[in-house]
Order: C-alpha cells, then structure tokens, then sequence
C-alpha cells in the first residue's frame, strides 16, 4: 500500500513532510470532514494522539493528530487533519463601572468522536482552551479549567492573564 | 459481576439521577486519588459510572512555554513529568531539533537513550510501588522507592541532578559519562535482576495479588486500540506498538531489543509487563554502555560556537557549557511532531514556529492524559475495591495528565 | 513475546512469599540514610546552591537571560551600609559604566537548580558548590542582597557523619564514611 | 467483715481494674505491640521505622508521644453526626474489648472479680460485642466511607463469627471445660491444644487476622479506598481509642490463643497456691507466648496486600467455615476414640 497514493485519492490538499514521514491534510470545507475522516479510519488510522487549535489573528486552525495501532504499514506515520475556521469578530461591552470587557464568541467545528472515541477527552481540552465547539461531542464539558473561565479561552494570543487584585503575602 | 459497557454512547445514556445510586467523591484530598477527582455512582458495591475529574494541578505548561525563549520550556516540561523527567525533556528537544535541523552525533544519541533507559526503569519502580500502595501492600512501596535510588544515583552521577536532570539541550547532551560509570552502572544493574526475583515471591506471584488483579479491569486488544490508550498498557492489551520501534529516535535503530506485549490486557498483565520492560531496560543499558561510541557528545554546529573558555570546560570536564545561541535560537518557520516513548507511554508533541524567539503554539499530549478511558470505560461493573487495582494499574500520575 | 500467564497455586504461593518476607526480617537490607546523624558527600557535578566569582564577571546579562523561572536578576554591584559601588578587583582598573558594575543575585525563591545560567556564563564565573539543603528563617532571606550573595552556602549539619554512597551488589546502595 | 478486709479487698479490686489486667497493662501491651509492628514492618522494608522518640531504646516510646499528641489534638464533632452515639461508640468498642480481658487467666490461681467455670463463655461473648460498636461508629458518623466501612465490618462480622465460635467449641469439646484454667491443666496432663485439633488452631489463627483487622483483611480500613474506614470522621482522642481497639483485640485472641492451643503456662506446671507461682510466673509465660503470636500476626503487613471485600466473605463461609466444621468434627472423633 502506498500512503501517499491512498492519501491522495482521499483528498487534494495533502502536505507531505517526507523526512519526518509526516502527512497532513488540509480540509476546506467543514462539510467534508466527517467523511474524509471516516475515509482515513477505513485506511487504518484508528486513533486520535491529539486535538488542538492553533490560534490566529484572524482565524483558528484546528488538528486531528491521527496514528494507528492496528496497521503494521501506518505504526510509523503521523497524520494530521487541519481544519482552518474564521473566528467571529470580538464583542466590545462597556459594563457600568466603565471597564471594556472583549466578548470573544467560541467557533464551531465538526466534532470526530463519533469516528475516533480516542478524541474525546482532547477535544474536551481543545474546547476550553481555544473556545472550539465541537458540534456533536457526546459530553462537550470543561475538564481541567474551573467553569468561571468560560469565554476566557486561555491558549488564544489575545487572552490575558489579570493578576488578582487582592494580594496577601 | 455486571456486564461491563464500553460503548461510549451508552456510557452517556446511563441515568445516574435517583436515590439508587450512592455517589463518591473520591478525591481531591483522599488518599486513593492523587491530585485528581473520581466521581463515582455506585449500585451497591458495583461500580455503575466514574467521571475522572482533572485538572487540580494543571500548570498551565503550554502557555508558559508559548510565551518564553525556547530553551526554557526545557525545565518546564521536566516538572510536569516528574518520575519521567528525560523522557519529557527528550521529546521537546526531539521537536526542537527537527525544527532547528541539528542532528547530534552518535555519541550524545547513545547517551539519551542511556538516560532515557536508566528513567524508564525508575519509572516502572514507581508505577510498581504506588500499584503496591494502592493494594494496601507498603512492602512492595518502599521496596520500589528503595530500589529506585540506586538508578537516581547513577542520573545524579551522570548529569549532577536526581530528577529534574535537564540533561538534553538541542544539539546534544550537557555531560559526558564520568569516570567509573560502567562499573557503578553493572553493579547496579546485577543487583535489580536479583532483586527482581524477590518482587516475584512477595508481589508478581503473591497469591493475594493474583486474586486481586487477575480478570479484574481487561481491556480488549479492539478496544485498546479503539480508546488510543499507551505505553505498557497498551502492550498489556496484545498490541504491538512501542514509539522506540516505529518512530526509532535517539539510538534504537542500532539497540537490539524486544517490546514485550501481554494477551489478556487485565490488571495483572499491566504489572507483569513493567517487570518484563524494566528487564529489557536492564539489558538495553548494558548494550549500550557496551557499544557506546567515542566522539563528540554536542553537535558541530553547536561546538563551533563555544567560546575559548567554554571549550577548555569542554575538553578538561566533558561538560556542555551553552552558548549564546541557546538564548536567542529562532528556528525556522514551520512545524515539527515528534513521539518518545516515557516510561507510562507515548509523549507527543506538536510544535509550530514562526522565526520568532518564543514557539508560536507549543502542544503536548501525555501518556496520562490518553490513559484516562480506563477510568471511564474499565472500572464500569467492577467493585468499589477495584477502582484503586485499576488506578493503580494503569500507573497514572494526575500531574503528567492535567500538564 | 507474549507470556502465558500461569497463577502460582496458592500454598507455594503463601509459603514463598511469607519465607521471603522471613528473610528480609532476620537479614535486614536497609537502605535508608540516618539523616541528618550522617549526610552524604555529594559528587563534585552536583547542583546544588552556587555563588558568583565577583572578579570573573563581566556583568554581561546572559545568566539573566536564560534563567527559566526568572530567579536571577542583575543588580548594581553595591556593598555595605553605605551603598557604594565596591571598588574593582585587585590588580585592575576601575572601570566606570555599566560592563563592570552590574552582577547576577539569585532569589532562591524561585531557583530551580537546572544550572542554565552557570553553563551559559561566557567567563566560567559562578563558583557552584554541593550544598543543598538549606532552610531559610525570613522570607527576606530567599532573596539576598549581592553583598550576602557572593558569601559561599554554609553547610547545615556540619558535626555530622559524612558518607558517600556506593553501588552495591547486596543492598544496591551501600553507604561509607566520606575520604 | 472488719473494716479492714474490706479496704483491702475494695483495694485489690481496684489493682485488678487499674493495673494487672487492667488500664496500665493494657497501654503498655498497645504501645509494645504497635512499636513491634511498625519495626518488623521496617526490617522488611529496608527501613528504620520509629527512631527519634527515645533514640537509645529503637524509638519504643514513639506510640506513646502519638497518644499523647492524640490526647491534646482538638476534638472535632461534625455537626451532623449522631452526637452520642458518636462519642460513646468507641469508648464503649474500647471498654468491652478490655473488660474481656477480666475472663481470661493467665495463671492456675487467677482470681477475677466474678470466679466462674464459664470464663470461656463470658470471655467470647464480651469480645463478640465489640464489633457491634465498630458498626455504631460508622453509622454514627453520616460519612459515606465510615458507612461502607462499618456495612464491610457487618459483612465479614457475620461471615467469621460462627468459624470463630466453632473453633472454640471443638477446643470445649476436647478439653470438656467452660473455664480456661481446667482447659490448661488438661493440656498440661496430656498434649498441647495445637497438635490435638491443628484445624481448630489454623481457624482461630485466620479468624484472628480477619477480627483485628490484620493483613491480608485490612478490608473496612482500607485506605486506598475508604480514607479512614470507619474513623474517617474521628479525632483526637476518639481516633486513638478507635485506633487502640484492634489491638487490644489482638491481645485477647492472642491470649485465649495460646491458653487454648499452646499450653497456657507450659512448661510451668508447678501448682502452689502463691502469688509468684500461681500467677507471675506463669503470667510472665503465657504473656510471651501471647506476643510471639501478636509477632507473628503483625509480621503479615509486612507480606501482603489485602484481600477484596467479596472474597474474604466469599472465602468466610467456604473455606473457613468448611475449616471449622472438620475442627469440630475432629474434635468428636477424638474424644470418641481417646477417652
């Protein structure tokens, strides 16, 4: 079997890291990725190492880092699914004590838990960490933040951290 | 014992709500739980649903790793993985030198994996003692810590720190093999394998153990595979897959080595496996330190930068001093994954540059932190006694998990 | 490799594991060091606190630069009450401005001992020393000032017995009186 | 009776309460034992065990700097506990434990505060009480884990007391005594208990284990699990006594062990009416045969992890009962064919 044919058939946009034996596929069209994943699981890839956002000025890219234990061929390869979103634009609120607060609305992808169970509690982490909704997760809970960090999204490059007020030493 | 559920689905559908159910709350401040939270509904003494909740000690490692020079996540990454500190450090520095372009000479790659052979074996203690804990057996603890400290004292002799050794720096490694080593390292060696047969009578084949881990937690090799579990569970399951293999870093292409994998995927299997692997550890550190070749232990690109004091250190105590590079690296844009097999199981890393001084997104995923399904999904239908077997089993260590 | 798993039968089992826990009562394998009756002698590569050679510093940052947890900071190169500038090594000339005047204070707070800033050290500067094991009273004490800085650490339990620790084939780690 | 005899006596009886087989000596059994575990457990386990508490005795004195932290802890009481039941629980588990002791010789002329030929009977059903306390203790304190801990304690109370109590019985049955004293001359005439009916002993030996809570059956203290078991509540001087209990209970048994299958006073059969031959010198006896089984029976910690809840039931009314039952049967063929 030759992955790189079989990738290709797969989908078009395939970024190749022949070096580090790393394969990537870009998806650009939210509706194809159940399918394209489904097909990746059918060729062997039968579990997902990590789910993660990448945070950009404009836009949030996340990736299924996907590998297979069952396939002698596939132990060696990492294969990542990306998936790039547009994030909406920030919300300024003017509370009435006169502080800014920035309302940064979460973005919303296809969830892959009903393909890879493997994924369920990255995608967990991946939701409170970038704000990604998964659409479809079973059980789309905060799993390591307290739940008053919601709307903060810690790993996008705009969140800051505030030092409490009160400081005893 | 009830019938055991593994579809995720279903595990959701359970209706939990009533007086039926009593709920524990084991955990965070309980002695069986570690840092983390179980909550677990229980029908009687049968387990009906657990809800693993982490996060108590999340250090926040991705963040601050995303916001410093690249050298400094080395120590950070360190911390979060204690028992398994040169794994950790291994796989950042792997990424980071996929990204720089640096290969290290050969023998810097047989020193890594000598460190990472000596951790693996004080992993696999520690998992073996607090197992031994779990199960209310404080011989098997201090017996596994005890052992443990012949092997930190050959890190600490090796790189000058027990634990936190920051030993691996992008390029190569910060010391070479003192005077004596091999000895001290044979001597140490000879008296593990002895020692292994006393874990043999007093734990591996004790007939209490036996009774309590044998058929208790399984996981079948399907859905071992289906979870992405790691490490030696996954092996104790009958998989066969060991990141040493399949993605060979450091010097495992030229070791000769075996990965022992197990059939039943029961609690038992998981202890028995880290007995077999702290063996082929043993005898991992003998090739290697029989093969080990001369040579530079940092790579040429990194020599030519030291200054002149710096490579009399260098010539005088076999000792990596930094230059100003480590400092101010700026690896090219792009990204770079790479896999190290710890001592609980794969580390994976993910890390995307942009030319800048600090990684642009910095991701990890510990062996932990896959491992988390046997909560959710094994302990279902087992008793409430079996929850700290299967804890104990799958060698978890909530730190490693939350990051 | 897979193993068949074979459950001892229960009586050779009990009768092994009591006889060994038998053997380990009357022919005891201790391990663990009487401390602080006996300290170790720690090998010369052990991390443990340093100070800095005032006249090999150049006061050039780069400690400063890659410490992890920010513990070191660079302070003007001041002793005593009066809050002079201390004048220069013996045998060099004073010189004025910021190359000579600035040194590294460590906040042993915040240090993790990782030895970054003593390998980074263009000059070989830091003097690092074996101790490790020191208490601090005040919390002002975490963070001394460059005057206390350059003193070297004291060692805590000076009147006890100094021990190295060996490999050993019998007990794995075998303690001696130090040379 | 004078004025005189009846100070006397008022003051041997409060000997008797506070001293011999009292208060005094029990602390001091308590605080030997727990030290002599912990240091076995440490010879295991390639340690010290307790050292600096009085350095020059081997840290003897560490259980009782632990009482006496116990003592001056701050006593807590949940508010939703079932106040008295909560505070007198253990005191009561402790003070049955002790007065079981009052029935137990331990020399041919022991005289207790009611001489009876039924010491055996008295003794069993005092200690038999106890665990009665234990489950209050876990009731009373509205806590999840002391509540499975004290349904784990009715479990296993239930599935070993009637091994336990049949190993006593064929004991009686051969011997054909209530009274501890005749059940040891009768060995001291013929053979010791534990060559006579070895299933008997072996039963009492488990049962032992299980009752005082000794490894392999830590199972309603085990604290992977259920923190504290049933004392998860408990503070200060309340967790102390609570603590104290088991090994009282493990004085007993060991006691009555070695009265009823190791000879009590072998081989001191000399049979004078005295206070040093009738009662020191085979006190002095029976006590060391009494912490050489203790001995025995910390040593376990030491080797094993501890059984689930199922199979040390499951095995209660197997193995063991089955166990007793042959005692007893053996017990019949012997007397049948001996006598």
């Amino acid at each position: 079997m030759n992955i790189k044919d079989e990738l290709s058939k797969i989908s078009t946009n395939l970024v190749i890291d022949e070096k580090r034996a790393n394969y990537k596929i870009i998806i650009d069209e939210p509706s194809k990725l159940i399918d394209v994943a489904n097909s990746i699981k059918n060729l062997g890839f039968d579990h997902v190492v990590s789910v993660t956002g990448v945070d950009y000025p404009d836009k949030i890219e996340v990736i299924w880092h996907v590998s297979s234990y069952s396939s002698e061929e596939l132990k060696g390869i990492d294969l990542a699914i990306s998936m790039t979103v547009k994030k909406p634009e920030p919300l300024k609120q003017t509370d009435a004590q006169g502080n800014i607060n920035v309302n940064r609305p979460p973005v919303t992808v296809p969830s892959l838990v009903s393909v890879w169970p493997s994924g369920i509690f990255s995608e967990r982490e991946a939701f409170e960490m970038f704000g990604i909704i998964f659409d479809g997760h079973p059980d789309l809970r905060y799993l390591m933040l307290p739940e008053d960090f919601y709307g903060t999204w810690p790993l996008r490059k705009d969140f800051t951290y505030q030092k409490p007020k009160v400081f005893i030493e | 014992m009830s019938e055991k559920v593994y579809n995720i689905d279903d595990l959701q559908n359970i209706n939990v709500e009533g007086e039926k159910y009593i709920i524990l709350q084991i955990g965070p401040s309980h002695p069986g739980s570690g840092h983390m939270r179980l909550k677990v509904w229980l029908d009687g003494d049968i387990i009906v649903k657990v809800d693993p909740d982490i996060g108590f000690v999340h250090r926040t490692s991705e963040w601050l790793s995303e916001r410093r020079e690249w050298i400094k996540a080395v120590p950070i990454v360190e911390r979060i993985m204690l028992p398994d500190t040169v794994h950790a450090n291994l796989a950042y520095v792997l990424t980071v030198e996929k990204l720089l372009g640096i290969e290290p000479p050969p023998r810097a790659q047989y020193l890594r994996s000598l460190v990472a052979e000596i951790n693996r074996i004080t992993s696999h203690l520690y998992g073996i003692g607090i197992f031994g804990i779990f199960l209310g057996s404080s011989t098997v603890y201090m017996w596994a810590f005890g052992d443990r400290e012949p092997f930190i004292d050959l890190m600490e002799m090796l790189t000058g720190a027990r634990i936190t050794t920051s030993y691996i720096i992008p390029g190569g490694v910060r010391w070479d093999l003192p005077n004596g080593f091999k000895e001290r390292a044979e001597t140490v060696l000879q008296y593990m394998e002895r020692r292994l047969k006393d874990y043999e009578d007093i734990w591996v084949k004790n007939p209490v153990v036996q009774a309590r881990t044998i058929n208790v937690g399984t996981l079948k090799k399907e859905d071992a595979i289906r979870l992405g579990v790691v490490g030696p569970n996954l092996r104790a399951s009958g998989v066969y897959y060991d990141t040493r293999k399949h993605h060979p870093y450091a010097a495992y292409s030229n070791l000769d080595f075996e990965v022992p994998t197990m059939k039943n995927g029961d609690s038992y299997d998981r202890l028995l496996i880290r007995v077999e692997e702290i063996k082929q550890s043993i005898k991992l550190i003998r090739q290697i330190l029989k093969d080990i070749p001369e040579g530079k232990i940092i790579a040429d690109q990194i020599y030519n930068q030291l200054n002149p004091v710096m490579k009399k250190n260098y010539e005088e105590k076999k000792r990596v001093m930094f230059p100003a590079f480590m400092i101010h690296m700026r690896p090219p844009a792009g990204e770079a994954s790479a896999k190290v097999e710890a001592g609980r199981g794969e580390i994976f890393f993910y890390i995307k540059s942009t030319g800048d001084k600090y990684p642009y997104r910095f991701r990890w995923v510990t062996p932990s932190f896959r491992n988390l399904p046997y909560f959710t999904h094994v302990t279902v239908g087992h008793r409430l006694a079996d929850l700290p077997t299967i804890y104990g089993s799958i060698d978890y260590f909530p730190p490693e998990a939350d990051r | 490799m897979s193993e068949v798993r074979k459950p001892r039968d229960p009586l050779t089992g009990h009768v092994k594991a009591l006889a060994k826990g038998f053997k380990y009562l009357v022919e005891p394998n201790r391990m663990t060091l009487d401390y602080p009756a006996e300290t170790m002698k720690l090998p010369p590569n052990y991390r443990g606190f340093f100070t800095v050679d005032d006249k090999k510093c150049i006061g050039c940052s780069m400690c400063e630069m890659v410490c992890p947890p920010e513990a070191i900071t660079m302070v003007p190169r001041i002793i005593g009450e009066g809050g002079k500038t201390i004048p220069a090594p013996e045998g060099e000339k004073e010189v004025k401005g910021p190359k000579r005047t600035k040194r590294p204070v460590v906040n042993w707070g915040k240090c993790i001992f990782c030895y970054f800033c003593v390998d980074v050290c263009p000059v070989d500067a830091f003097i690092p020393t074996q101790v490790h094991d020191l208490a601090f009273e005040k919390d002002s004490e975490y963070r001394p000032s460059y005057e206390d800085y350059l003193k070297p650490p004291e060692e805590p339990y000076k009147n006890s017995k100094k021990v190295i620790s060996k490999a050993d084939l019998k007990r794995g780690v075998s303690y001696e009186p130090a040379p | 009776m004078g004025i005189i005899p009846l100070i006397l006596w008022l003051i041997q009886d409060l000997l008797y309460i506070i001293i011999f087989p009292g208060l005094v000596t029990i602390l001091v059994v308590v605080v030997i034992i727990i030290w002599l575990e912990r240091k076995i457990a440490a010879k295991v386990q390639m340690r010290f065990g307790p050292l600096w508490v009085s350095k020059k005795i081997g840290g003897a004195l560490q259980s009782l700097a632990d009482l006496l932290r116990y003592s001056f802890q701050e006593v807590i009481i949940p508010e939703k506990t079932d106040k008295w039941a909560f505070i007198l629980a253990p005191g009561l588990m402790f003070a049955f434990a002790t007065i079981a002791l009052i029935f137990i010789p331990v020399g041919p002329y022991y005289s207790v505060l009611f001489p009876s030929y039924y010491t055996i009977l008295f003794s069993l059903a005092l200690i038999i009480i106890t665990p009665i306390f234990a489950i209050t203790v876990g009731w009373a304190s509205d806590n999840k884990f002391s509540f499975i801990g004290a349904l784990r304690e009715g479990f296993l109370l239930i599935s070993y007391e009637i091994p336990f109590l049949l190993s006593v019985v064929s004991m009686v049955i051969i011997f054909h005594t209530y009274d501890y004293i005749n059940a040891v001359q009768n060995q001291l005439s013929f053979l010791p208990g534990i060559i006579l009916n070895p299933l008997a002993a072996l039963t009492m030996l488990i049962v032992m284990i299980r009752t005082t809570g000794r490894f392999p059956f830590d199972i309603t203290e085990a604290d992977s699990e259920l923190v504290m078991g049933l004392f998860t509540e408990y503070s200060a001087l309340f967790f102390g006594v609570g603590m104290a209990t088991p090994y009282v209970e493990l004085y007993n048994f060991s006691l009555i062990f070695s009265l009823l299958f190791l000879g009590g006073w072998w081989p001191f059969t000399l049979n004078v009416m005295n206070p040093v031959y009738g009662l020191i010198l085979p006190g002095i006896i029976v006590v060391v045969k009494a912490f050489i089984v203790m001995a025995v029976l910390v040593f376990l910690r030491a080797v094993y992890p501890r059984y689930r809840l199922d199979q040390a039931v499951r095995s209660g009314w197997s193995y063991v009962l089955l166990l007793s039952i042959l005692s007893v049967i053996l017990s019949v063929v012997e007397v049948m064919f001996l006598r």
